[in-house]
């Protein structure tokens, strides 16, 4: 390929820091080890991820429910080639899994050869500490 | 093409929203939207979103997307709509359309931004990016304020506009933010204020600029069929838009006295709602920036070119005066959610129409029209709505 | 409402085009666009642009600005509008509806984009985070191949769909972009090809995904009066526009082996525009992936659930078999300039319908009838816009 | 004010590299010390910042020219707040110039007091290499 000639734009670094004062209990719960999903106080429906809102009713009257963490494997993938915030990362294998409650949870699954994993199998979602301190949620083997 | 009212409106607390993130903040705007207009998030067939700052300001990088699933929209035809200041405006256009060719009977315009989730200088650095940035920002690093203060020392040249008329503007706004529970800003200021605070970029100071805000706001739109058939007590009606655009490149435009495309875009607002700027009880227009209330007077027709700094100096466009302008504070008290402040106008405008507000800003009403003046970047977009109950 | 019709269309070479900025690119396209239609820049009135990548993938953040200035379209009133990777269908409808009240006569609907001025990771980054950058990208690093590959897991485990069925795909569409000297990538490939490639997100791999592309359309818009007044010879006109959304999450979607953001816009569509499926002589699908080629295959009507893969290997979507789709390459081959694709497939569509393309790949017209479907992010967007000759 | 949990995003950094191909002429000729123009042969017109199409006749035929460098200030400001990337620079000021070929030019306006700069002041356009070795323009006493 041929030269052509550019101008390097100015570098801009962006990193927002996004409120989470309305679902601050779903990361205290990940430090206690649960994974808390919320539940709608007038219509009852049930929401993960956790949200303050009822997109169903439009009721903010939410009450914090810890889910049972038994899940099925709805589908997965396996990331190879990685974003440029996750470089440092060795590949990684995603999954939707559906608990017994009904609501979905995509999260990390590990545990497994890729080889292993199949659409229907049982498996765990386990709260988790990172070793860099980030506290994140994975599917493991039940 | 079919007639189209406003049948709700919504608007967030403005300010420094640190309690919430961009989903959230919607919400404050929809859901009372939806409750004034008497329908659910399912009624909605398409929602058009104005906002600017996604993936930068804030960190979802499809707002639409992310708000509709938040307020339950999920499943309208969804699009962003980007104009820049006039992002709001441009979304109002949108879901307007989207009813007047009859595709859909209930249309939602959602503005939302935050701005306040990154640091000043690099939303200033954003900011001084919305223009040409490859031959005005990236050598030269204009901000925002200095695009407005270029503007600012050709009228004070050309016509004698002083910095104490600039600040006029400013003490006006305040005055009425500090009776709008929603405002950003809501303390009274004086001249001496505004004058004595820090140069930001000559000739304009601190209190010339508006706030750096987090805000939402909502509308729900409809048909006239479905104005009837839900027996709607008090719609405003969409009498016309019109809109316009300037060059990229300050260096291309004719002159600094005022923006070509506001008086493009009130000149077809105008024509197409056989409206003119005499019959308008009461305006909100883009003050950005202290200059810009000046100059949008003369551009949007409401004084001839130069009379601006009279119009505030006689106190003209205050309650009581020839055109009351910007009662809910402006962007100046009100503050300047970027995406959101189209929809904001137009929520001020549709509570000031239906006799809604609180009773000391609450403008006489002769006609019931309205006007609503917003600019995208300096005078890059601009979009004129004019309402009538 | 007014009747509207494509009156002129413009597409720039895709490919790495390290050539050309943003604005210069967008030429290539507008200018093509309105010599086509025998009009000049000054009688465009509406500009809709679709481009997603502002300030992030190039530098300027107001592409709808530097591009109108670039190409002499200043004055006009200007929108950007975002849907994601429909973001050019949804510039589209924009540009239509404009049309359609009465607000303008002549609009003008141009997608552009860079994608390659930053470095792969960096793209995959900003790509992953449109869809919910909070609950599926901060903690697992999702990317857009990714996302696909989750549905391509489900449908394979649920409708036996196979590694070879995808790879059809992308044989068939390499074949027709070997044929477009517009398309980027012009090489044709083999089954073996596609399956030996690289992983990138399993089980898609390397040449299941489109390329990284830039590129340009644009297409001119006129009423029923201004295309009979300007007596244009093939105007292609706007049967009807669907479009619908889904959720931000996917763990929100009720299955993984169809997007519902394409089945409700698609229903949309055909009813606004009474056509049916089996009217249709020529079709675009969103095949930003392989899968999503079957997916939409079944989504639109094309076949029942489930039997995308069956429409593949029997070669129906080839020219000479039920229903031809992406000739023109696809997003596979063509390449998938984010904010351009949607107004590169009407493009192709116009054409199509207009019997000018390279022979090889001119599909037989029937009823002359054609239909782009355009998905943005993960099925979070969709739009369905049908033509007719 | 109380303190706001929130969460911080993953951080991007951006720095785009503009092709300029197609204008390289421009900064070619900032380093002779010349500043250029683009002129359409078709319609005529001159256009700064130059440009490879002419947006009043959608021609490509254009000339790079240079432009004469007599310039008058039309308006300024003094940016004291600057954006993240001119941090480390002093307040500066910028013009917008018309020369007197027609054309206008926006630059920084270096060499005056800012008491002293005036609308109508006659200054002089000149090509610049800055000590960090870019190329650049500005606008100093005649
Ligand atoms: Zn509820
Ligand atoms: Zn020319």
């Amino acid at each position: 390929m041929t030269y052509m000639p550019s101008l390097r734009s100015r570098e801009i670094k962006i990193a927002p820091q996004t409120p989470i004062s309305k679902i601050s209990p779903f990361w205290e719960g990940l430090k206690e080890g649960k994974v808390l999903a919320t539940k709608c106080r007038k219509c009852g429906k049930l929401y993960f991820p956790p949200t303050p809102d009822c997109p169903e009713c439009l009721s903010s009257e939410m009450e914090w429910v810890q889910l049972s963490c038994e899940a099925e494997i709805e589908t997965f993938t396996h990331v190879v080639v990685r974003p440029a915030s996750f470089q440092h990362h060795k590949p990684y294998t995603v999954a939707i899994g559906k608990l017994k409650e009904g609501v979905k949870v995509l999260a990390w699954l590990t545990g497994f050869k890729l080889s292993e994993i199949k659409v229907g199998m049982k498996v765990k979602l386990a709260a988790k500490t990172t070793p860099e301190g980030e506290l994140t949620y994975e599917f493991v083997p039940p | 093409m079919r007639k189209v009212a406003i049948i709700g409106a919504g608007n967030s607390k403005f300010g420094n929203r640190s309690d919430v993130n961009i989903m959230e903040l919607a919400f404050e705007a929809v859901k009372p939207a939806l409750e004034d207009a008497e329908a659910t998030a399912k009624d909605v067939e398409f929602m058009a979103l104005g906002s600017t700052g996604a993936g930068a300001w804030y960190a979802e990088l499809l707002p639409a997307i992310v708000t509709a699933e938040h307020c339950g929209l999920t499943g309208a035809g969804l699009v962003r709509c980007e104009a820049a200041c006039a992002s709001g405006s441009a979304a109002f256009f949108t879901a307007y359309s989207a009813i007047a060719t009859g595709q859909a009977d209930i249309a939602m315009a959602l503005g939302v931004e935050k701005m306040r989730e990154i640091d000043t200088p690099t939303t200033m650095e954003w900011i001084g990016r919305a223009g040409s940035y490859l031959w005005e920002f990236h050598n030269f690093g204009l901000t925002f304020p200095a695009y407005y203060a270029l503007y600012a020392t050709a009228h004070m040249a050309r016509f004698g506009t002083t910095e104490e008329d600039l600040a006029l503007v400013a003490v006006k706004n305040h005055k009425y933010g500090s009776m709008n529970p929603l405002a950003h800003l809501q303390n009274r200021i004086t001249v001496e204020d505004v004058l004595s605070s820090m140069v930001i970029a000559y000739p304009l100071k601190l209190f010339d600029c508006c706030p750096i805000t987090d805000g939402a706001a909502a509308l729900v739109l409809a048909s006239e069929e479905k104005v009837k058939e839900l027996k709607v007590d008090t719609p405003v009606w969409v009498a016309g838009i019109g809109y316009a655009s300037g060059t990229a490149n300050l260096s291309r435009r004719q002159h600094y006295v005022g923006l070509e495309a506001s008086v493009l875009a009130s000149k077809r607002a105008f024509k197409s709602s056989k409206i003119k700027p005499d019959d308008v009880d009461v305006a909100e227009v883009h003050d950005c920036f202290t200059i810009a209330e000046i100059m949008a007077y003369e551009d949007v027709g409401f004084c001839k070119k130069g009379e601006g700094a009279k119009l505030i100096r006689e106190g003209q466009t205050e309650i009581g005066g020839k055109i009351p302008i910007n009662l809910d504070g402006g962007l100046k008290a009100k503050g300047h959610p970027i995406g959101a402040t189209g929809c904001s106008m137009i929520y001020e405008l549709t509570k000031q129409l239906r006799e809604e507000v609180e009773r000391n800003r609450q403008a006489p009403m002769k006609n019931y029209v309205a006007l609503a003046h917003n600019v995208g970047g300096t005078g890059h977009y601009c979009y004129v709505t004019v309402l009538k109950r």
